[in-house]
C-alpha cells in the first residue's frame, strides 16, 4: 500500500533517535577537544628527524645528510645541504650531517615516504596532527632544530617501532664495536707479531 | 474612517496606475497584486468581511499566481521592450473595447442611486447566512457559475493534454 | 476578545485567565483613550514575543533532532561565555540552547550582498513581506480557551488568504535575484502553490462542514468532549477526520515548502533556490517566515484536527489550555522535523501529480465522507460502528486503489546474479 | 534567445522521431535557459560542471565540462620514481586509496614480473573489499543526498564508512591516503587484534545493510524518483567503454575480479549482481547488492587468510628500475575498470605513465542519460554514476 516504505523509514530514522541516546555503536561521536579518539600505532602526520640526545638536538642528529629522502620525497618538500666536516654518528663512524634541513609542511602531504626509505632510521613520522601557524611561509617551514626530536619522545609515539630501530642500531653499534675491537686486536696481533719479529731487546707495547 | 478610505484609494487607484505605465511586465503584475490587496481591504473596510478574504484568497493567492506564471512562461526577449505602434485597425479595436468597459461601469455607477442617510447599525452578516442565501435563492447562479469554471477547467485540461510525448520512463 | 470569552473566563481556574488579568492589569494603568490601542498591541507584541522565542528554539530543536536522527549530537557548545555580565564566574554550554542567539548575531553581522543586476526593490521587498504575510496568519489562531488574538467569522478563509500571499514574496525573491536557480525555484514556488493551495484548503473543508463554522474557536470547541471518558472528540479521531489531518498533514508539508516538498530551495539541485542570492539577515528572515509559516500551520491543524486546546483526557483538565496547545505544537513541529529527516525530495511533476491524481481527489471523497458523517450523526449503538465502518470504507478504498495507480509500474525488485 | 529556439533545439531522448507536429501548446513554450551548474554547485560532487540547456525543467542539451581538478598527474609521474607515484594514487580516487594502490601496484609488479607473497594478496582483498564497502556506503549516501534528503542516510552510511576507514588508519596510518600496497607486497603486516576487528565489523555490516535497504528500498519516494531514471541502455554502455556498476546495472556480466580473476580472486566464492534496465534504482541496488557480496569474500578472506611474509623478500624497494618494456595491470575498483599502463626505458622513472579512470569514462554517457529528464535528475543521474574528481581530472 502507498505510503508503508514511508512509514518503514520513520520506524528506521525513530530507531535511531532512540538508539543515538544508549548505543554507542550508533552515536560514535567523539567530543574532540575534551575527548580524543586514540591514535593508531601506525598513524602518521609530519616528518621529524630522530636525535640520540634531547638536550643537544643538532649535535646528536641521526641523520647523515644522504639526501635519498629529499630526491625520493614524491612533492619534494625536503630540502638539505651537506655539511663539509664530519662527525661521528649514532654508530661511531664519522659522517656528514645536514647544515640545513627543512621541510615545507606546507607542501609536505605525509605519504611517509621519507621514514620508509632513510637507512639510518633517522627520519620518521611524527604524530601531531594539531599544527598552526601564522605565518604561511615562514611558519609552515619547519627547520632543524624543529624537526629534531628526541629518540626518547620517538619511544613514546612509536614503542614497536622505536624498539625495534634501537635493537637494530645497538646491534649495528655493537658490530662496529666488535669490528673495531677485531680490527684494533688485528693490528695489536700484528704489532706483537713485529715485535716478535723485531729484536728482543725492545720492550713488547701495547699498540 | 475617512482617512483609512482615502489610502486605501490612493493604494488601490495608484498601483492600477502605476501597473499600466511600467514596461516591466513582472513589476506590473505585481502592483496589479497590490491593488488587489487593496481591494479586499477595501471591502474590510466596508464591513464585508467574507468578500474581502475571498478577495485575498482567490487573487492575491491564486489569480495572481496564474498571472505571473503566464508573464513568465510566455515572455519573449526581454520584458522592458516598449510595444510599438502595430496598426489603426488595432488601435480602434482597443478603443472600443476599453471605451465600452468604460461606459458600461460608468453607467453602473452612475445609475445606482446612491442615498447619502446615515446609516443604522449594520447589520453582522455571517458567514453562514451568505452560505444560506447562496444554496436558498441564488442556487441557480451558483451552479451555472460552477458549471463554467468546471467547463473551463475541463478545456484547459484537453488543452494541456494535447501535447502526449512519451517521457523516457514511459518506454521499457 | 469578545465579551463572551470575558464572560466565560470569570468561572475558569486562576491559570486559565491569567495572561488576560496581566493584560489587563497593564492596560488599566494607562489613560483611557489609549487602553484600545495598548490593548492590541500587547497581544501583538505577546504573539512576536512568544513566536520568536520559539522560532529560536526551534531552530536549535530542528538541528538538535535532526542530529539525534543522524546519529550526531547537534549544535551542543555554545553557552554561557565565561566573560559573562553574570555577577558569578559561571560557565556552561547549557546544551547548545543559546545557539539561535549566536546565530542571530551572526547573521546580523554578516555582509548583506545585493547582486549588481538584482531588482533591488524586489529583492529587499521579498524578505520584509515574506515575514509580514507569515506572521499575519497568527492572527486568528486560538492558541488558548481565550486567547484568540483577532476573533473572525471567516477565520479559515482570513487564515489561507494571508497563506497563500508567502509563495508570492518567494516568487519576488526568485525573480529579483536574477539568478538562473532563482527563477527556477521561483517557477517551481509558483507551480507548488497552484498545486497545493487546493488540496490544502480541501483538505480542512469536511471539518467546516461538520463543525458548520468557518470560525477556528468554534471549531476549537466543538472537539471538546469525551467519549467513555478516554477518548477525546477530536476530529482526527475520526475516520474522515484521520484522512483529513493526513492530507492536510501533506499539503501543509508542502504550502510551508518543507522536506520532502522543498524544492524552490531544493539544495541539492538548486544551490538554494531562491536564497541563492541572499545572504545575512534576509536570509534570516527568510528562515525565520518558514518557520513561522510551519508553526502557523502546525497551529492550525492542532486547531481543527487534534482538539485544539483542549485536553486529551479529563483528568488532565486542570493544566491551562495554552499549555496543551504549545504542547501539541511542539509535537507536530518534532513530527516535521522528524519527516525532514527520513524523506526524499519528489521532483516537481511528481510533486503536481501527486497533487491533483491523488490528494485531491481523495479531499473530495473524504469531503463526501465528511456529509455523510455529519448526516449519521444520530446514529448510536450497533449503527454507530456501522457508521464506523461505511465512514472508514469511504477513504480507504479510494486511498488504496489512487495510490496504486499513482505508483504504477514501481516496485523494489528483485535481481539475478552471475556467478562467473 | 530566439523565439524559434525550442525547435532546434534536439529531440528529448526517448521523444517519437519523425516530423514534428505542432500542437496548440507549442505557442506556449517559452525561451530555453542555459544554466552552467557547477564547478560550484553542492550536487556535482567536486569541482564538476553541467553546460545544461533547459526547457522548462527538461534538459535539452547537456554538456559535461571537466578539468578543474587537474593535477599534471600523469606526467608528474612521469618524472618520478616508481615509488614516488605511490602516493600521488591515493589521491586519484581519494575515497577507494587502497584499491587504486592495489591497481599501480598490479600494474608495476607485472611490469617488473614481481612475485606476491600469499599472505599479501589475501590482504589486498581484504583492503579492497573493504574500500569497495567504503565508496558504495558513501555513493549511497551521497545518492540520496542528491534526492533531497536531508544527509541522514548520509551520515548512516558515513558512521559506518567511519568504522572502516579507522580500520585503515590502524593499519596504514592515515584515513583515506593510506599508501599501503607496494610492489611485491604490502607495507604493514596487520595485527591479530586489527584483524579481528575487522571481521567482527564484517560480520556485523549486513545488519546495517539491512537496516538501510529498510529506510529507503521500498519508499515510495526514492521509487518514483529514480525507477525509469537515466536509463542507459547496454549496447550504448559497452560501446562507451562503461564499466563497473553501471555497465552491470544495464545487465552486462562483466566484472573484472571474475574475466581477469586478478590477485586470489578466483579463490573466492561470490556472486556478480546484474541489473535489467539500466536506471538509477537499478545502479544504486547494485551496490547494495555488491556490498553483501563484498560482505562474503571479506569473510572468506578473514577465514582464509594465510601466515608468512607480507613482502617478497627480492622485492626491491631503494633505486628499484624496471627492465624495459610495457604493462598494464587493471582491476575492478569499485567504480569500474581502473587501469595503470607503464612504459619502462628502465631507467627509475616510467617513460609513460597513463591511468585508464573508471570515473571519467562512465562520464561520458552522461547526457544520454539525462536527455528528456529534468534539472533534478541530471543531478541524481550523476550521482548514481559514481564520480570522484580526482580520478575524472588526474
Amino acid at each position: 500500500m502507498l505510503g508503508s516504505g514511508i512509514l518503514k523509514g520513520l520506524a528506521v530514522t525513530a530507531k535511531n533517535f532512540a538508539g543515538s541516546f544508549y548505543d554507542p555503536e550508533r552515536m560514535a561521536t567523539v567530543q574532540y577537544p575534551e575527548e580524543r579518539a586514540p591514535l593508531g600505532e601506525h598513524y602518521r602526520s609530519f616528518p621529524l628527524l630522530v636525535c640520540e640526545n634531547a638536550a643537544d638536538p643538532l649535535g646528536t642528529l641521526r641523520c647523515v645528510a644522504c639526501t635519498i629522502c629529499e630526491k625520493e620525497c614524491p612533492p619534494q618538500c625536503i630540502y638539505i645541504e651537506k655539511s663539509k666536516d664530519k662527525k661521528p654518528d649514532a654508530t661511531g663512524k664519522p659522517q656528514l650531517y645536514p647544515v640545513i634541513f627543512t621541510i615545507d609542511t606546507a607542501v609536505c602531504m605525509g605519504c611517509g615516504i621519507c621514514a620508509e626509505l632513510c637507512p639510518f632510521d633517522s627520519i620518521k613520522m611524527d604524530k601531531v596532527f594539531e599544527v598552526t601557524a601564522t605565518n604561511r611561509f615562514t611558519g609552515l617551514l619547519l627547520e632543524r632544530d624543529q624537526l629534531a626530536k628526541s629518540n626518547a619522545y620517538y619511544h613514546s609515539i612509536r614503542p614497536a617501532e622505536a624498539a625495534e630501530v634501537d635493537a637494530r642500531l645497538a646491534a649495528e653499534r655493537l658490530a662496529a664495536e666488535e669490528k673495531a675491537k677485531a680490527a684494533a686486536l688485528a693490528k695489536a696481533a700484528a704489532a706483537a707479531a713485529k715485535a716478535a719479529a723485531a729484536p728482543p731487546t725492545t720492550p713488547p707495547s701495547a699498540a | 474612517m475617512t482617512l483609512a478610505l482615502i489610502l486605501l484609494s490612493v493604494l488601490i487607484l495608484g498601483s492600477a496606475i502605476v501597473a499600466l505605465s511600467l514596461r516591466n511586465l513582472i513589476h506590473s503584475a505585481l502592483l496589479l497584486v497590490a491593488c488587489w490587496a487593496g481591494i479586499a481591504a477595501f471591502y474590510l473596510w466596508a464591513g464585508a468581511e467574507f468578500v474581502a478574504f475571498a478577495q485575498g484568497l482567490v487573487y492575491v493567492g491564486a489569480i495572481s499566481m496564474v498571472v505571473l506564471f503566464a508573464v513568465l512562461l510566455t515572455r519573449q526577449g526581454t520584458a522592458s521592450e516598449p510595444l510599438g505602434f502595430a496598426s489603426w485597425q488595432r488601435f480602434i479595436l482597443a478603443l472600443v473595447a476599453g471605451g465600452g468597459v468604460a461606459g458600461i461601469l460608468v453607467g453602473a455607477v452612475l445609475g445606482t442611486p446612491l442615498t447619502v442617510t446615515t446609516p443604522g447599525p449594520v447589520p453582522v452578516l455571517t458567514v453562514k447566512q451568505i452560505g444560506a442565501q447562496l444554496m436558498g435563492p441564488h442556487v441557480v447562479a451558483l451552479l451555472v457559475v460552477g458549471i463554467l469554471l468546471t467547463v473551463s477547467l475541463l478545456g484547459a485540461v484537453v488543452l494541456a493534454a494535447e501535447e502526449n510525448v512519451k517521457s523516457p520512463e514511459d518506454e521499457v | 476578545m469578545s465579551a463572551y470569552a470575558m464572560a466565560v473566563a470569570g468561572s475558569e481556574p486562576f491559570l486559565e485567565r491569567a495572561p488576560l488579568l496581566l493584560r489587563d492589569a497593564f492596560v488599566q494603568l494607562l489613560p483611557a483613550p489609549t487602553q484600545w490601542l495598548v490593548h492590541h498591541l500587547i497581544t501583538i507584541v505577546a504573539i512576536l514575543a512568544v513566536f520568536g522565542l520559539f522560532f529560536a528554539f526551534t531552530t536549535i530543536a530542528e538541528r538538535k533532532l535532526l542530529g539525534r536522527l543522524q546519529n550526531r549530537r547537534g549544535p551542543n557548545r555554545t553557552g554561557v561565555p565565561q566573560f559573562s555580565i553574570l555577577p558569578w564566574r559561571f560557565k556552561h554550554t547549557l546544551f547548545g540552547l543559546s545557539q539561535p542567539f549566536a546565530d542571530a548575531v551572526k547573521a546580523l553581522t554578516k555582509e548583506d550582498i545585493v547582486p549588481a543586476a538584482a531588482d533591488k526593490l524586489l529583492h529587499f521587498l521579498a524578505p520584509v513581506l515574506v515575514v509580514a504575510f507569515s506572521l499575519l496568519t497568527f492572527a486568528v489562531l486560538p492558541f488558548g480557551r481565550n486567547l484568540i488574538p483577532v476573533e473572525l467569522d471567516s477565520a479559515l478563509l482570513y487564515f489561507f488568504a494571508a497563506g497563500s500571499a508567502t509563495e508570492l514574496t518567494i516568487f519576488m525573491a526568485g525573480w529579483a535575484s536574477r539568478n538562473k536557480y532563482s527563477l527556477l525555484a521561483a517557477m517551481r514556488a509558483l507551480a507548488q502553490v497552484i498545486s497545493y493551495e487546493l488540496p490544502l484548503m480541501l483538505s480542512v473543508v469536511p471539518v467546516v462542514l461538520v463543525a458548520g463554522s468557518l470560525s477556528t474557536r468554534e471549531i476549537a470547541l466543538a472537539q471538546g468532549g469525551w467519549t467513555f471518558g478516554i477518548i477525546p472528540h477530536w476530529n482526527v479521531f475520526t475516520p474522515w477526520g484521520f484522512a483529513g489531518f493526513l492530507l492536510f498533514l501533506v499539503a501543509a508539508l508542502a504550502e510551508s515548502n518543507r522536506s520532502p516538498f522543498d524544492l524552490p530551495e531544493a539544495e541539492s539541485e538548486l544551490v538554494a533556490g531562491h536564497l541563492t542570492e541572499y545572504s545575512g539577515f534576509k536570509y534570516a528572515l527568510f528562515f525565520m517566515a518558514e518557520y513561522f509559516g510551519l508553526t502557523a500551520l502546525s497551529g492550525l491543524g492542532i486547531t481543527i484536527f487534534l482538539g485544539g486546546w483542549q485536553a486529551p483526557v479529563p483528568f488532565l483538565g486542570f493544566v491551562p489550555s495554552y499549555a496543551w496547545f504549545m504542547l501539541k505544537l511542539v509535537g507536530m513541529i518534532g513530527f516535521f522535523i522528524w519527516v525532514r529527516g527520513t524523506l526524499l525530495r519528489l521532483r516537481i511533476d511528481q510533486l503536481t501529480r501527486l497533487a491533483w491524481q491523488f490528494i485531491v481527489p481523495l479531499a473530495l471523497i473524504n469531503l463526501l465522507n465528511a456529509a455523510f458523517w455529519s448526516l449519521t450523526r444520530d446514529w448510536t449503538g450497533a449503527l454507530q460502528l456501522v457508521r464506523w465502518v461505511i465512514s472508514a470504507a469511504i477513504v480507504v478504498g479510494p486511498f488504496v486503489l489512487l495510490g496504486r495507480k499513482l505508483n504504477a509500474g514501481r516496485a523494489p525488485r528483485t535481481y539475478r546474479y552471475a556467478t562467473s | 534567445m530566439s523565439p524559434a529556439a525550442p525547435t532546434q533545439a534536439p529531440a528529448p531522448f526517448g521523444a517519437p522521431s519523425g516530423p514534428t507536429v505542432r500542437t496548440v501548446t507549442d505557442a506556449f513554450h517559452g525561451d530555453l535557459l542555459e544554466v552552467s551548474m557547477g564547478p560550484q554547485h553542492p550536487s556535482t560532487h567536486g569541482v564538476f560542471r553541467m553546460d545544461v540547456t533547459l526547457d522548462g525543467e527538461v534538459i535539452v542539451k547537456l554538456k559535461p565540462v571537466f578539468g578543474y581538478l587537474h593535477r599534471n598527474h600523469e606526467k608528474i609521474a612521469e618524472n618520478t620514481s616508481y615509488l614516488a607515484s605511490m602516493p600521488y594514487t591515493d589521491r586519484l580516487d581519494y575515497l577507494c586509496s587502497m584499491s587504486t594502490n592495489w591497481a599501480y601496484a598490479l600494474a608495476v609488479e607485472k611490469l617488473a614480473g614481481q612475485a606476491v607473497p600469499d599472505r599479501a594478496q589475501y590482504l589486498r582483498i581484504i583492503l579492497a573489499e573493504l574500500t569497495r564497502i567504503v565508496n558504495h556506503a558513501c555513493l549511497v549516501g551521497f545518492l540520496f543526498n542528491d534526492l533531497g534528503t536531508s544527509f541522514t542516510p548520509l551520515l548512516y552510511a558515513f558512521r559506518e564508512r567511519e568504522k572502516i576507514i579507522d580500520l585503515f588508519e590502524a593499519l596504514s596510518g592515515s584515513r583515506m591516503m593510506c599508501n599501503y600496497q607496494r610492489f611485491g607486497g604490502c607495507r604493514i603486516d596487520p595485527s591479530p587484534e586489527w584483524l579481528a576487528a575487522a571481521s567482527r565489523l564484517v560480520d556485523n555490516f549486513p545488519r546495517f545493510l539491512d537496516e538501510y535497504e529498510r529506510m529507503l528500498t521500498g519508499n515510495e519516494i526514492l521509487l518514483a524518483r529514480t525507477q525509469g531514471v537515466g536509463r542507459l541502455k547496454a549496447a550504448n554502455a559497452i560501446n562507451a567503454g562503461i564499466t563497473g556498476p553501471v555497465l552491470r546495472a544495464a545487465g552486462v556480466n562483466y566484472d573484472l575480479r571474475k574475466v581477469d580473476a586478478y590477485g586470489f580472486y578466483s579463490r573466492f566464492d561470490f556472486r556478480v549482481p546484474l541489473g535489467e534496465h539500466g536506471d538509477t534504482y537499478d545502479r544504486y541496488m547494485m551496490r547494495i547488492l555488491e556490498m553483501r557480496e563484498s560482505v562474503k569474500i571479506l569473510q572468506q578472506a578473514f577465514r582464509d587468510l594465510p601466515t608468512g611474509p607480507i613482502m617478497d623478500p627480492k622485492a626491491k624497494i631503494r633505486g628499484f628500475r624496471p627492465k624495459a618494456g610495457e604493462a598494464y595491470g587493471r582491476l575492478e575498483s569499485p567504480k569500474g575498470e581502473l587501469g595503470f599502463y607503464l612504459l619502462s626505458d628502465g631507467t627509475p622513472n616510467p617513460y609513460r605513465y597513463r591511468v585508464r579512470p573508471p570515473s571519467l569514462i562512465n562520464l561520458t554517457l552522461l547526457e544520454e542519460m539525462c536527455l528528456g529528464h529534468t534539472v533534478a535528475d541530471a543531478v541524481v543521474i550523476l550521482g548514481s554514476i559514481d564520480i570522484v574528481l580526482g580520478e575524472v581530472d588526474r
